[in-house]
């Protein structure tokens, strides 16, 4: 299938096919005697039984000769997979943040992408970290994947692309409601194409977009992966939508009492730092991650003003 | 299995077991309050050990039972350390 | 082995309950096997810290309440030999001995919790929240072990009453003292658990 | 050999009439038989509601995007699912019910050696059912974790996970109070001349699984005590903000779920070790090789948990000490595969329906096994770990090894615990059908998986539309086949009790008793002079 993808994969589908091959030998193998067998010394055949009540020689040769194969499947699955493990030195570097249900992408010189961008031919590293729960980065063409545990920062992995193309990456590890939309891609680019990419430095709102207002906001809303649960179209995701809330009456839950507030842009930015303060009623509690660490007030009021441009006060 | 026999132990020798422990619930206390660094950890945890075996043997008789008891008995607390170790194979060697 | 003719009537075999008694305190033994490993993970793992909470504990309250289950342990096991020797008068006033000197324990260790809890030491407590990840682990597996230990008293309290009361109405006696047995089985077990709780969570200096 | 089969027949313990009537002379009883019977109606109910559950399931991946179900109600289905199917079906599986109806007769004694604690922990087992199945109703609705459980998510959702967990735990304890009173039983109450290498094997496998269920199961209790203590508590033992470390639940987790996986496996593999024993009409191949094969899966199987762990971030050293155990581990089941093999050389085998439903297991428990072996070896499983290759890989093992041995052992005891023969036609081909239909809904998973798509998946790209939609085919087949096979059950007749007391020429004690057997079993305990599968002259 995609073999080849990276230096390693290759020696992962051998190990794949010395370990299903003997399997299918046994499979097929014993299958056959057994059918032998049943023709053979069926009743009709064979009336009297012989009474054969066993074989040392026979139990020390079904033990040994398995013992040998499947030490030496495991010998051809370890020693595929100590390299990787062992990663280069000269690695690009390239820091994974994985949260509810997006992942992040961050290069040495500052650039966060949601897709992630690698060369061919050369040798990368991705350090991870999680801020809520377990997840896990699976690249299937890569034969790779690493769980991504929040609170250690010992989850790594590394590869060497050997051929350019999209591949697809998963979250394999179940982390809640959209376990299943946690994916993007690998773009393996060739050195060109990504120095050009690279260069373009980290990702800033050029100045005829920032112009218009609430750019910004939409840019960290989905750096920082809000659009996995706030839609900016009235769809409910997992929280509500941003669309047409400012300026408006919404019901939310406040030490466990319902009361009435207006949606302005100070309950905005306490809904964002302190999500769990005001819980807006028909939501759970504690499904957003809070955000005190990770946003900036300058951030933050971007993106209150992207949240404005969705209409609400506005339009009535 | 045969049906066990009545050993009934005396009084005095309930009174020294009981003594010993002490002796050594002192001792332990003792030990840990000088300073020995990783050594107190293992030393605490030899006389708890110790303590552990003399209640086992004595006042849990295991010691005038039949052999079987004491056969399980060594069985469960061996997996359990061997459990114990290879957990320790994850946390020993994190990088 | 003898095999009575009507079965389901309690056909009695000392030998089985016995054998009964001790699977279940494998069981048992597991049971807090499994706090142990958390412990000593997460104690390997933040060695100063709990060196530093266990500071916090009283080493004197906690050495009494030793010597209070050694005695009570050793209580037990002289009323076995009384019944066994067919004193049954001797045997109640062990067990009420054992009895008391556990509720002893209980009080010791209600007083050692009500302090910490004084000082605004238990699980979930702002205070404890402001404290390093390592104390938190650590006084989370005191209240838990110690929690569960005491649990375990109780169960081994009643347990050793009725025993008690059986013991006086003449059910459990010098020809059928298994119940007597079984039930110094289980206190035992819970002075082995005190044995390494003690050393563990008092003794790290 | 003193058996009662000439003599005059007393009221089987179906009929008997004890102090109480009705329902309450069922639930009420401290009958071995009885209990038995109550486990395995429970555990069949609950099997047909997580295959229902699972039906589900496959049609809502019949295609790519929301079919039937939105993402929610999947991820608690899927929990809820392998819930019931691991705790309420598969764990107490064939020791519960067919260990618990056939330990006292194979050995020759009366009862169990605690009948009380036995009814005790049915009681326990349906109060824990009641517990988790309150969970699912109550609150915040049914937990949405997967049933491992795994922290930090299960400490953060808001769905029911204390009552559930708790549920667990209780489930736990019935299960190490059965495992209990079979060691003692089987220690205590052999009749006279039954040294333990004269039992039959299937007692040697609930021997091993017993140990098992004692000294595995106290672990999972209490951690998922820590998960109820971190929920209610905020004591913060797996909770990474609190210096919890989720990893380390996952070792408690698997130090006893590991274990578990023999649990359900053991008792299959000696109920299959008896069927092919009976109908090849001879002694079995290496009775020694296969009991202690038992022994060891069961004290091995402990040291391997960490291989559901290969990607968690495990030091390297206890990824390579775990794939090795793991290795080692297979070579007890292969003996045994080995021995049944030959079992059938130069017998004399007559085709029934309980023979073809070994068969069936043979074969499906080798994919399922060899499988396994994809998984045991570090680097072919960093590809496959959690994807659908590891539910191919179980649903074969768990529903194909242990659920077919069930069937099989149904189909094989069926005489002897109703005194009814079913219809062999009928059940041999239902078989037929439950087998391809088997086959076409999880072989396209091990595809699947190795193709990269990943499990607990409500929604996957269009590139694995096909095979899932074949895999939606086969689950259709499938259910068709156990409809049939469970009517054809219901629809068992009543037969003469020459035919019924041994339909199958057995050579086990059961056979040698009144179908169905006596309140007592044994009018007189027999004295056992043969080794277990001596062809005794009449
Ligand atoms: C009845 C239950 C059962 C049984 C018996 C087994 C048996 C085995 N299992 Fe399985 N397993 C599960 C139930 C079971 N498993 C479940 C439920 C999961 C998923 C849990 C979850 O995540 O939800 C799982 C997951 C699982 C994983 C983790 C996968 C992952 O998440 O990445 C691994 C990895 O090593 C594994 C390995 C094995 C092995 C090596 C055996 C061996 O014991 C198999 C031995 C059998 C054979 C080898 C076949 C017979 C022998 C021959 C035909 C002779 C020839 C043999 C040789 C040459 C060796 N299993
Ligand atoms: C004994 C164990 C067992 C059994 C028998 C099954 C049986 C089935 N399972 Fe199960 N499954 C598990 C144990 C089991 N499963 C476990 C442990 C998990 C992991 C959960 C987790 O990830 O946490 C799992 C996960 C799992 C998934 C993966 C979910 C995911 O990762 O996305 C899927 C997906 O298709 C699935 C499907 C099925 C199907 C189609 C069946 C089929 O066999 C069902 C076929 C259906 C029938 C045959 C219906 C018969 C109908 C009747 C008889 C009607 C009569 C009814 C009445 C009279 C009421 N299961
Ligand atoms: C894991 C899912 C998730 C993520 C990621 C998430 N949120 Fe939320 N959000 C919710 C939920 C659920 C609610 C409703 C419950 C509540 O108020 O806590 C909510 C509520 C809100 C509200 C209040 C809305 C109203 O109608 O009153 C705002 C504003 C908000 N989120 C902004 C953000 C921003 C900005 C980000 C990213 C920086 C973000 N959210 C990321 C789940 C999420
Ligand atoms: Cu993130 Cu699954
Ligand atoms: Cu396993």
């Amino acid at each position: 299938m995609f073999s080849g993808n990276t230096s390693l994969s290759g020696g992962v589908d051998t190990a794949f096919a010395v370990i299903i091959g003997i399997s299918l030998f046994f499979l097929i193998g014993i299958t056959a005697v057994i059918i032998y067998f049943i023709i053979k010394y069926n009743k009709k055949k064979n009336p009297v039984a012989s009474e054969i009540e066993g074989s040392n020689k026979l139990e020390i040769i079904w033990t040994v000769i398995p013992l040998i194969l499947v030490l030496f499947m495991f010998w051809i699955g370890w020693h595929s997979y100590i390299p990787e493990r062992q990663v280069p030195a000269d690695a690009m570097k390239i820091k994974v943040t994985a949260q509810m249900w997006s992942w992040h992408f961050e290069y040495e010189n500052g650039k966060v992408e949601d897709t992630l961008y690698v060369p061919v031919n050369r040798p990368v590293v991705l350090n991870m970290v999680s801020l809520d729960v377990i997840h896990s980065l699976y690249i299937p063409a890569f034969r790779l994947k690493e769980d991504v545990v929040p609170g250690k920062t010992e989850n790594y992995m590394w590869f060497k692309p050997m051929v350019r193309g999209s591949f697809d990456l998963f979250c394999a590890e179940y982390c809640g409601l959209r376990h299943s939309y946690m994916g993007t891609t690998v773009e393996v680019v060739d050195q060109a194409t990504f120095d050009k990419w690279y260069a373009s430095g980290p990702a800033k709102i050029d100045s005829t977009v920032a112009a218009v207002p609430g750019a910004a906001g939409k840019l960290i809303v989905e750096q920082k992966g809000c659009i996995a649960c706030h839609s900016s179209d009235g769809t409910k995701i997992v929280g509500p939508s941003y669309k047409g809330i400012f300026g408006h009456k919404t019901t939310v839950e406040t030490n466990g009492k319902d009361r009435e507030v207006m949606v302005d842009e100070v309950y905005l930015k306490k809904s964002i730092l302190e999500p769990n303060a005001d819980v807006v009623k028909g939501f759970p509690k504690g499904s957003m991650p809070d955000y005190k660490t990770q946003l900036t007030d300058e951030q933050v009021g971007q993106i209150i003003e992207y949240i404005k441009t969705l209409g609400g006060a506005a339009e009535k | 299995m045969s049906e066990h026999k009545n050993h009934i132990s005396s009084y005095k020798s309930q009174v020294i077991v009981l003594l010993s422990l002490i002796v050594l619930t002192v001792l332990t206390v003792t030990i840990t309050s000088v300073h020995l660094g990783p050594f107190n950890t293992a030393a605490a945890m030899l006389i708890a050990s110790v303590k552990a075996t003399i209640v086992l043997l004595y006042f849990m008789h295991l010691k005038f039972d039949e052999k079987i008891y004491r056969f399980m008995v060594a069985l469960v607390l061996a997996i359990y350390v061997v459990v114990i170790i290879i957990t320790f194979f994850d946390n020993l060697y994190r990088p | 082995m003898e095999q009575n003719h009507v079965a389901h009537t309690d056909h009695f075999d000392p030998v089985a309950s016995k054998l009964g008694m001790w699977l279940f305190i494998f069981t048992e033994i597991l049971l807090f096997g499994g706090l142990f490993i958390v412990y000593s993970v997460y104690r390997f793992k933040h060695p100063v810290e709990f060196h530093l909470a266990a500071e916090e504990l009283n080493v004197t309250i906690g050495l009494i309440n030793t010597i209070i289950l050694l005695i009570s342990s050793m209580t037990v096991a002289m009323s076995i030999t009384a019944l066994q020797l067919g004193n049954k008068k001797l045997t109640m006033i062990l067990l009420a001995v054992t009895l008391v000197l556990a509720l002893v324990f209980l009080v010791n260790k209600y007083f050692e919790w009500g302090a910490k809890i004084h000082h605004d030491i238990y699980p979930g407590s702002e205070f404890l929240m402001s404290l390093s990840k390592g104390d938190m682990l650590f006084f989370g597996l005191y209240f838990f072990m110690t929690g569960l230990h005491a649990i375990h008293i109780i169960v081994g309290m009643v347990l050793l009453a009725v025993v008690f009361v059986k013991v006086r109405n003449g059910s459990v006696n010098q020809g059928r003292v298994s119940l007597l047995e079984n039930g110094g089985l289980y206190w035992h077990l819970v002075d082995l658990i005190w044995i390494f709780l003690f050393p563990l969570f008092y003794l790290i200096h | 050999m003193t058996g009662n089969t000439s003599t005059q027949r007393m009221p089987s313990y179906l009929e008997y009439q004890g102090k109480y009537t009705g329902i309450r002379a069922w639930i009420l009883s401290t009958d071995h038989k009885r209990i038995a019977l109550l486990y395995l109606y429970s555990q069949l109910f609950f099997f047909l509601a997580g295959l229902v559950m699972g039906l589900f399931m496959k049609l809502e991946l019949i295609a790519p995007g929301r079919q039937i179900m939105g993402p929610a109600t999947y991820n608690a289905l899927f929990t809820v699912h392998g819930l019931t199917m691991i705790f309420l079906f598969i764990i107490p599986g064939l020791a519960a019910s067919f260990g618990n109806f056939m330990i006292p007769i194979m050995i020759g004694a009366k009862d169990v050696a605690f009948p009380k604690l036995n009814l005790f922990s049915w009681y326990l087992f349906v109060f824990g059912a009641v517990i988790v199945l309150l969970g699912i109703f109550t609150g915040d609705g049914p937990p949405d974790t997967g049933w491992t459980f795994y922290a930090p998510y299960s400490l953060k959702t808001n769905t029911n996970v204390v009552l559930t967990v708790f549920g667990a735990f209780v489930l736990g304890f019935s299960s190490i109070l059965t495992g209990l009173n079979f060691i003692v039983t089987i220690h205590r109450m052999r009749a006279p001349g039954m040294g333990f290498f004269r039992m039959p094997l299937f007692i040697w496998s609930l021997y091993g699984t017993a140990w098992i269920q004692l000294l595995a199961t106290p672990v999972v209790g209490i951690t998922f005590l820590m998960v109820v203590a971190d929920r209610v508590l905020h004591i913060g033992f797996f909770d990474p903000a609190q210096g919890g470390d989720p990893v380390l639940y996952q070792h408690l987790f698997w130090i006893y779920s590991h274990p578990a996986v023999y649990i359900m496996i053991l008792p299959a593999m000696g109920a299959i070790t008896e069927i092919i024993t009976t109908f090849s009409h001879r002694t079995v191949f290496g009775y020694k090789a296969i009991a202690m094969s038992s022994l060891a899966i069961a004290f091995v199987g402990y040291l391997v948990w960490g291989h559901h762990m290969f990607t968690s971030g495990m030091s390297e050293t206890a990824r390579l000490v775990f794939s090795f155990l793991t290795f080692l581990v297979a070579i007890p089941s292969a003996i045994k595969v080995f021995n049944w093999t030959a079992t059938m050389y130069k017998g004399s085998i007559s085709l029934e329906p309980p023979f073809w439903w070994a068969m069936a297991f043979i074969f499906i428990f080798m994919i399922g096994g060899l499988t396994g072996l994809v998984l045991g070896s570090v680097s072919t499983d960093v590809h496959v770990h959690d994807t659908m290759f590891v539910v191919a890989h179980f649903h074969y093992i768990v529903f194909g090894g242990a659920g077919i041995a069930f069937f099989a052992a149904l189909h094989y005891w069926y005489p002897k615990m109703f005194g009814k023969m079913y219809n062999k036609k009928v059940a041999n081909r239902a078989l037929l059908l439950l087998f391809i239909g088997f086959n076409v809904l999880y072989m396209p998973m091990f595809f699947l998986g190795f193709m990269g798509m990943p499990r607990r998946y409500y929604d996957y790209l269009p590139q694995f539309a096909n095979l899932n939609l074949l895999s939606t085919i086969g689950s259709w087949i499938l259910a068709t086949a156990l409809i049939i096979i469970i009517v054809n059950l219901l629809r068992a007749k009543k037969g003469t009790p020459e035919e019924m007391d041994d339909p199958w020429g057995g050579r086990t004690l059961e056979w040698k008793i009144q179908s169905p057997p006596s309140l007592e079993n044994f009018e007189e305990i027999p004295v056992i002079d043969h080794e277990p599968y001596e062809l005794i002259e009449k």
